[in-house]
């Protein structure tokens, strides 16, 4: 038979719309409408999952997004299921797939559940004080027990390849919570004109509204009044309404993060759809109507399957169509529970009895409950439940000046239960809020707001839908003044109904079972009891923070909502103090648990980061080069031709630039054109070479420091005009280095006229380098002279290519050999270097990629920086004194240079190194030591920070960092490896035409 | 005072449990002591502890203005390493890796010190040479530190996406395999009972607010919310507020105070076998005993002692995870919280004596300091027994900004070319 | 996410169009070569670092490029003045209490 | 504002995203410069370019087929399309010759993409963080910003019209997350 518990009529639920789903396999119908939860209950399922610990039996507790136990995986495709959903956030849907967690092999048999017979030792802290014996035992056998014991769902194991998206918002007012408040909120901040966002967590809006069942307001039923309401909104264009929405993150200044569920509820989504959505929202004003969440009742065995909160057995049953039960008992602190028996016993529910805590409850309710022939005893304590994986029958107790005695036991398989109400202050606390503790109704209520936000209705201690609904209102009209400027009277909603929860209680319930065998929970999901706490406190642990990580009650998926009251009331009474004066643990985002999709939003692959190409990308890709990631930018790295690996292919590019001509792409150099009077001298206070006598039409290579002395950039700079440069940076550095530009002139410099401009994409480079790189570019040139006479080495030219396309033309060497920079226009940067491309063909060159061009500048000692250099090093260390301008009274990071360990000896410098038997090739970041076999812990001289095979010295070659290495030429050292040290000799850092004859022909 | 071990647990089992006592005492603060510690976070409750254990100074106090534990050291990612690149900081790491081995024995107190291992991405040709460099030092050194292709790193973690179709595909990484986690507050609670145990006094909400200084200088001992405290000497330790605390004795310090920011997933069975982290895409992940996910955010950019940081850090930092481990899309966050890390220039710390003769100080940890807790309050509490710093401790002086020799850590996984 | 007030555009933007440019009001000097170490230190390295009030420099990089000044409280975060880079601090000492809750019992 | 066109989609070819209520097109080349002087030079800049420096924040003067739009208080992006970079270059230099300025070609270093219909708002808001409300971010406004992770210099040519102007390596970025986010928007 199936929903068995579904009542005859009435809920939301569609009912001519079966849906169908399965549960840890097996097949189970509901309606349209349900939550997963719902439908189970529908089904008289109670047990759902095992908890965290000791695996105990649970079921389902509450109606809403702090539900501890009903967790559940569900699973759209093989391997990509989503764990720890909460079967009560679940909307059903056809095909629906869900699956209990934290049990083995099944639900009702879980080898796990031998924890709970384990559990006097299991108790709060007891891994700190054991498993350490034998010591490797905890990485090999404890640990892992431990861990697998713990856990809840199982985490996905494929890519997800949902969507997820993104979307910034502003608006006069948020209004987080579509309950009665925040209805009337967002009613009254919308008639005064103000911009409005309305989101709520749940898929339908209406909050209590859905079940309020007996309510009218503006003397309509409240759920028709809620559909009116609702349809005035959407009606309004400056109004958005975002249900499934959960606000779960408060930031500074008014910022505050939702997120939307897209198409989980859905069977078949639509792929073009996100499946969830993060909302960036900056609201002027926000209102905060987040509601309040009953209390559970700690008293023994409360974790039972069939235990519910007594307002989300009243939902159940007014929303859902669904009763939780067969026979049904109440046990409660406060008014509200009557209302959900009263309304269960409508719905066609049983109730066995109505156990109230208090001598004497409101007496109208009683007279109302036992004009229903329902059973009400006061002065009437739930001291235990018999059944195991589900409620069997409930023990009663009678309170008598504090004492208990045994009062029976009724048969049920249902207990609701209510503690009183907590206002939801979580929102309001993450905003950084105060709260203040309330003695009379035992809750924090927010205090002052330090953001523009304010809470209404039951989350801020408003009891009663009239009150609610007035000060939702009122919140509303209040916010949309504040955003606006512009006041408007609040909307006046009438309402009859919707009772006050009055009455409450906090802590462990008294009963007359053994202390020493029994267990009342806390912390449901994290299986705290009330013992654990009082444990913690008898250890030391005092401050609630302690408590709390002891414990870790409050640390489970609900962040403490549902326990952390209780568990701050045993903590105070176990210390005698009261409790404001032990604190409150902070609430911390996000309010549910948000998936990472939502935060990665739609960031992932090319998304991920942007991918910068250059113009000659595609040419380079087309011809099979291989790249690596420079910053954000693509770079060719070798040319593989014929299967040619790394190694082959850049020697053999190596040996075509020195005979013959090779290609290479430089697009990615940083360029700023600095431009104006004062760009000489701008230059010479930024760089440490001189620069006010270079002339127009002259390159010069350029050394940059930080203001601590070590290098952080360099480049080749060139004089356009007296009152133009074009500088080059490293491609990584280029960001870097315009900062570091900008930050002196604005604030040091101000005085100084001189502008900088990024340049970077304005020009394409393409550098040809090698004996006859003037033929492969002579054909294209229109107008400038290549002689040398007239471009000598380091000078620059404008003029034209190819029948007149602009190009700076840089005559420069980072190879080596003569070498050329087109500076093109990216749009026509590929046409020329095609045509450059058929030339260097001709003359049989090559392109070539960054690891050649690292091979030949190492062959000639030139430094990388970042490579060489690693943000410790001084131009001296790298033999780069000379570009230091002597007669400089300052320049940026040369005081640094004075500094008396940036002159001490034994400075690591920059040396070239030979392997003794010419052939082994020693690794980049080699150690170096005078040692073949070190002591262990001998400092090392030094490190390799290039090595290569040198086509050009026909052997392999490395550049170092040594101590005092310009001191030890022709010493010998050691490399130590893992399979022995290489010996190596020091040599000066250059290998090949140390005179630079090559440069000038 | 109780020893905890099985039987025991099981004895006091038997009586419901009823018979534990306190891991610390709840002292009154007595007029003077030898040694004030300011700040009962993990380290400086490790250099009270050794200051008793090792130096025989037992007439210590720590005091804290919160909760014991409650600043950087409950808050971080609880990642175990000592792969660093410099001499210095490799034997000031390693001292805390020998320490973490038998911390838990030596405490009695489990502080689930997991060698799980720490892998570190490569993602870039730079990258490579860098680590590379590492795990050639850090042989020398005798530092565990080596060098896996990236299908080894596969290996050694199924969840990491080696595939060509992520915007920096994982060339490599180099793996410490004694790296690890611990227990963060397991640390802090077990090195407070192991010093209560010595007859350290632990004052926790008590609030220093003044150093008070001598005719000559020298301190004198300190202002607190409990009145003032008398002391020989002072050692501070008190992370992202010790640029407040030394500016009451006058001491500008090389420090600003950051939000950092970490966050836990749900949890889940176990699915994550060790502790990944990428600085290239900036991620770190491991799963904690519970089973969640345990991420470490970035700094926010500017100084701030708000404990709380921006929504663009926790973004950030998901994206990436999101990129290496492509099916961890569907877990959830389950909470986000900050802390305030003091960042010196160099990104090292600063241990050791200050230009006021008995006011010591340790702090500038950044992001790291966890890992050090055991080495730090070791030679911390040697540098305070004897005037003088531990060897490893020597280089780590304030004075080094004024000389120039940084440790500088950072810069030498700077990038550029 | 911080909302900063840039005083050339005279608008509110998020903070990721600004880069944060640390203490404000520390003037390189004008002859470091006469500088101390010491001195130099103090100039390079050492910073107030201030639980309360701090003035610190910012830049709209993604906006109008230019460097201001602000005074922020460290604590709560809240913005108390923005002003042009060359402009004097504005005398704000202390701002209004916004103390954010303590984490724990009082 | 004026009818002669400034920025033109490139051609239909050229349309990255085409979907009811929104289209995305790169645009056809422009002359741009980076100016960059003080407002004295600036207001001199204005006469011989043709169509005023506007020294209002985050405004733009557009005049015909030129457009100054203000970007920093001595920082303008000059944008023609009537006339080549080096004939706008010679033209200004000799009217500015004795006042301190920087005159800097970035024709090629920028690409522009027009982003308009019903949805232009909507599409933008998935990257652009700024409010695009009409009353927060009128026709006429021009900013840099970002869009994402990259700079962007946004400009509303209309009640549903912007351009989005962005260094030329980027745009393949910004493209790809304008599809992603149109679709499901």
């Amino acid at each position: 038979m199936t929903q068995i518990r579904r009542t005859r009529s009435g809920g939301r639920i569609d009912r001519s719309q079966p849906v169908r789903f399965t549960f840890d396999g097996r097949e189970l119908t509901g309606f349209a409408g349900d939550t997963l939860a719902s439908a189970l209950l529908a089904n008289d399922e109670h047990l759902v999952g095992r908890s965290f610990k000791y695996h105990r039996p649970r079921g389902i507790l509450t109606a809403g997004s702090e539900e501890p136990n009903a967790l559940v995986g569900v699973t759209r495709s093989p391997g990509s299921g989503t764990p720890n959903l909460r079967a009560t956030q679940v909307e059903l849907h056809e095909g629906l797939s869900a699956r209990s967690q934290n049990r083995f092999p099944s639900l009702g048999f879980d080898i796990g559940a031998v924890n709970d017979l384990m559990s006097p030792l299991f108790v709060a802290g007891f891994y700190y004080k054991t498993f350490m014996w034998p010591k490797s035992f905890w990485n090999r056998v404890y640990e892992p027990f431990i861990r697998a014991a713990a856990g809840l769902g199982t985490a996905p194991t494929a890519p997800d390849r949902d969507r997820y998206a993104n979307r910034y918002v502003h608006c006069d007012v948020l209004i987080a919570g579509a309950g009665p408040a925040g209805i009337a909120a967002a009613l009254s901040a919308a008639e005064a004109g103000a911009r409005v966002i309305l989101a709520d967590e749940q898929a339908e809006m209406g909050g209590a509204l859905l079940h309020e069942t007996g309510a009218t307001v503006e003397g309509q039923p409240a759920d028709r009044w809620l559909e009116a309401a609702l349809a005035e909104l959407a009606a309004n264009p400056r109004v958005t309404l975002l249900p499934r929405t959960t606000a779960f993150g408060y930031f500074n200044h008014n910022y505050i993060a939702l997120g939307e569920r897209v198409t989980d509820h859905l069977a078949v989504p639509d792929p073009d759809l996100p499946r969830e959505r993060l909302w960036q929202v900056r609201a002027r004003q926000v209102v905060i109507a987040a509601g309040s969440i009953e209390r559970p009742l700690v008293f023994p065995e409360n974790d039972r399957p069939g235990v519910m909160l007594a307002e989300a057995g009243r939902i159940y049953a007014n929303r859902y169509g669904v009763l939780p039960g067969r026979s049904i008992a109440v046990a409660t602190a406060c008014d509200t529970a009557y209302r959900a028996a009263l309304d269960i016993h409508a719905a066609g529910g049983s109730i066995a009895v109505i156990a109230d805590l208090r001598e004497r409850p409101d007496e109208a309710l009683v007279a109302e409950a036992r004009a229903a022939g329902i059973r009400v005893e006061t002065s009437c304590v739930v001291t235990g439940v018999l059944g195991r994986k589900r409620v069997r029958g409930v023990l009663l107790g009678r309170l008598r000046a504090g004492s208990v005695t045994a009062a029976g036991t009724v048969n049920a398989d249902c207990l609701l239960m209510s503690g009183g109400w907590t206002p939801n202050v979580s929102l309001h606390s993450q905003s950084r809020g105060k709260l203040v503790w309330d003695e009379e109704r035992g809750a924090y209520l927010p205090g002052d707001a330090v953001q523009a936000e304010r809470s209404a209705g039951s989350c801020a201690g408003v009891d009663g839908l009239a009150a609610v609904l007035a000060d939702g209102a009122r919140a509303g009209a209040e916010a949309a003044r504040e955003a606006t400027g512009k006041a408007h009277a609040p909307r006046e909603i009438l309402a009859e109904g919707g009772e006050a929860g009055i009455g409450w209680v906090l802590g462990a319930l008294p009963h007359d079972r053994d202390a020493a065998r029994v267990r009342a929970f806390v912390d449901y999901q994290n299986d705290v009891t009330a013992k654990d706490v009082k444990l913690a406190v008898r250890e030391g642990m005092h401050s609630i923070e302690h408590i709390k990580r002891y414990t870790t009650t409050g640390m489970a998926t609900d962040q403490g909502r549902l326990s952390n009251m209780n568990a701050l009331s045993i903590a105070s009474t176990a210390l005698d103090r009261p409790v404001p004066e032990v604190g409150l643990t902070t609430f911390r985002q996000p309010y549910t648990p948000v998936s990472f999709g939502t935060l990665a939003t739609t960031s992932r692959g090319d998304l991920f980061d942007p991918v910068r190409k250059t113009p000659i990308h595609d040419w380079a890709a087309g011809q099979g080069a291989a790249f690596e990631d420079v910053g954000l930018w693509k770079r060719a790295w070798y040319f593989p031709r014929g299967g040619e690996d790394m190694h082959r292919a850049v020697e053999r590019e190596c040996r075509t630039v020195r005979e013959s001509v090779g290609l290479f792409d430089a697009s990615t150099l940083g360029k700023i054109e600095v431009v104006g009077p004062d760009a000489a001298e701008f230059l010479n206070r930024i760089y440490t070479n001189p620069w006010l006598k270079l002339g127009p039409g002259r390159l010069r290579y350029g050394l940059m420091l930080n203001e601590a002395g070590f290098i952080m950039d360099d480049g080749v700079v060139g004089r356009l005009a007296e009152d133009r440069f074009h500088v080059t940076t490293t491609t990584g550095g280029a960001p870097r280095v315009l900062a570091h530009m900008e930050d002196y002139l604005q604030t040091e410099w101000p005085d100084l006229k001189v502008w900088l401009t990024s340049t970077t994409e304005q020009w394409a480079v393409i550098a040809v380098q090698g004996p006859k790189a003037r033929e492969a570019i002579a054909p294209i040139i229109d107008d400038i002279d290549l002689a040398t006479e007239a471009l000598p080495h380091m000078s620059m030219r404008e003029g034209h290519v190819m029948g007149g396309i602009p190009c700076r033309l840089f005559r420069m060497s980072f190879t080596g050999e003569a070498g050329y920079e087109l500076n093109v226009p990216p749009s026509r940067a590929r046409e020329v270097w095609e045509a450059v491309w058929a030339n260097v063909e001709k003359l049989g060159g090559c392109a070539y990629g960054t690891e050649t061009m690292h091979v030949l500048r190492a062959e000639k000692g030139y430094i990388i920086v970042g490579q060489e250099t690693d943000g410790t090093v001084t131009p001296d260390d790298v033999g780069m004194s000379w570009a230091i301008g002597k007669k400089k009274r300052d320049f940026v990071g040369m005081r640094s240079l004075a500094r008396p360990d940036l002159v001490a000896e034994g400075r690591k410098q920059l040396v070239g190194l030979l392997t003794r038997d010419g052939t082994t090739l020693l690794e980049e970041g080699a150690q170096i030591t005078r040692e073949a076999v070190p002591a262990l812990k001998t400092p090392a001289l030094g490190h390799v920070t290039s090595s290569y095979v040198s086509p050009a010295a026909g052997r392999p070659i490395a550049l170092a960092m040594i101590a005092d290495g310009r001191a030890r030429m022709g010493e010998t050292l050691h490399v130590p490896m893992p399979e022995g040290a290489i010996t190596v000799e020091v040599v000066p850092p250059v290998f090949v035409d140390p005179e630079g004859a090559r440069l000038n022909v | 005072m109780t020893r905890f071990s099985f039987w025991e647990l099981a004895r006091k089992a038997l009586n419901a449990h009823q018979d534990w006592g306190d891991q610390w005492r709840k002292p009154e603060p007595k007029p003077a002591y030898d040694v004030i510690i300011i700040g009962a976070g993990g380290h400086g409750l490790a250099t009270a502890y050794y200051l008793a254990k090792e130096h025989g100074v037992t007439n210590v106090a720590v005091l804290e203005k919160g909760w014991l534990g409650g600043g950087n050291t409950g808050r971080n990612t609880t990642i175990v390493r000592s792969n660093y690149l410099w001499e210095e900081s490799e034997a000031l790491y390693d001292h805390a890796m020998d320490l973490w081995q038998d911390l838990s024995q030596e405490l009695n107190y489990n502080v689930m010190y997991s060698a799980r291992g720490v892998m570190m991405l490569a993602h870039t040709v730079h990258d490579i040479q860098v680590f590379k460099r590492h795990v050639h030092a850090n042989r020398l050194a005798g530092v565990q530190n080596e060098w896996l292709s990236a299908e080894e790193a596969k290996a050694f973690c199924p969840p990491l996406n080696i595939g060509k179709n992520i915007r920096y595909p994982v060339l490599g990484a180099a793996l410490q395999r004694k790296g690890g986690v611990a227990r963060h507050d397991a640390v802090a609670w077990g090195y407070a009972r192991g010093a209560d145990q010595y007859g350290v006094d632990i004052i926790q909400n008590c609030a220093v607010t003044g150093i008070r200084r001598n005719a000559d200088g020298s301190v004198a001992g300190v202002e607190t919310s409990r009145g003032f405290i008398g002391a020989k000497k002072v050692g501070v330790v008190a992370a992202g507020h010790t640029s407040t605390v030394m500016d009451m004795a006058g001491v500008r310090m090389p420090l600003e105070s950051n939000p950092l920011q970490a966050l836990v997933s749900e949890p889940v069975k176990p699915c994550f076998p060790c502790v990944v982290m990428s600085n290239t895409v900036h991620a770190y992940v491991s799963q904690s005993d519970k089973g969640e996910l345990v991420i470490g955010a970035g700094t926010d950019q500017y100084v701030s002692y708000s404990q709380t940081g921006g929504l663009q850090i926790t973004t950030h930092t998901v994206d990436a995870i999101c990129e290496l481990f492509p099916m961890f899309r569907r877990m959830r966050m389950l909470r986000n919280w900050g802390g305030i890390v003091d960042v010196t220039p160099d990104r090292s710390p600063i241990i050791g004596k200050t230009p006021v003769p008995g006011l010591f100080v340790n702090c500038g940890w950044g992001t790291g300091g966890f890992k050090a807790t055991p080495g730090s309050g070791h030679v911390f509490a040697h540098t305070i027994a004897r005037d003088d710093p531990h060897p490893i401790n020597a280089p780590f002086t304030l004075d080094r900004f004024r000389t120039g020799r940084l440790i500088d850590e950072a810069a030498a996984a700077a990038v550029a070319h | 996410m911080l909302l900063i007030q840039c005083p050339y555009c005279a608008v509110e933007r998020p903070e990721l169009e600004f880069r944060y440019g640390g203490e404000a009001h520390i003037a390189r000097p004008e002859s470091p070569s006469e500088l101390t170490d010491e001195q130099w230190a103090d100039f390079l390295y050492m910073r107030s670092n201030p639980k309360g009030v701090m003035a610190e420099r910012w830049r709209h990089v993604h906006g109008c490029g230019r460097f201001f000044n602000a005074l922020r409280d460290t604590v709560s975060d809240r913005f108390l003045a923005v002003y042009k880079a060359g402009e004097p601090r504005p005398d704000i000492e202390a701002p209004e209490p916004t103390a954010p809750n303590k984490e724990t019992g009082r | 504002m004026s009818e002669a066109p400034l920025y033109s989609a490139a051609g239909d070819t050229e349309a990255v995203l085409a979907a009811p209520g929104l289209r995305v097109s790169r645009t056809r080349p422009l002359a741009r410069f980076a100016f960059r002087g003080d407002p004295a030079a600036a207001g001199k800049a204005g006469a011989a370019f043709g169509a005023s420096l506007p020294m209002t924040p985050l405004a733009a003067n557009r005049v015909s087929a030129r457009a100054a739009l203000w970007l920093g208080p001595d920082e303008w992006l000059l944008l023609a399309a009537d006339e080549t970079a080096a004939a706008i270059a010679v033209g200004m230099a000799t009217a500015l010759a004795d006042a301190p300025h920087a005159l800097v070609d970035v024709s090629e270093r920028n690409v522009a993409l027009l982003v308009e219909g019903e949805g232009a708002e909507r599409l933008l808001n998935t990257q652009v963080f700024l409010d695009l409300d009409p009353a927060a971010f009128p026709v006429g406004m021009a900013t840099r910003t970002l869009f994402a992770k990259a700079e962007i210099i946004l400009w509303r040519l209309g009640d549903e019209a912007f351009a989005v102007e962005c260094w030329r390596s980027f745009a393949p970025y910004i493209e790809g997350l304008l599809v992603e986010g149109a679709r499901g928007l």
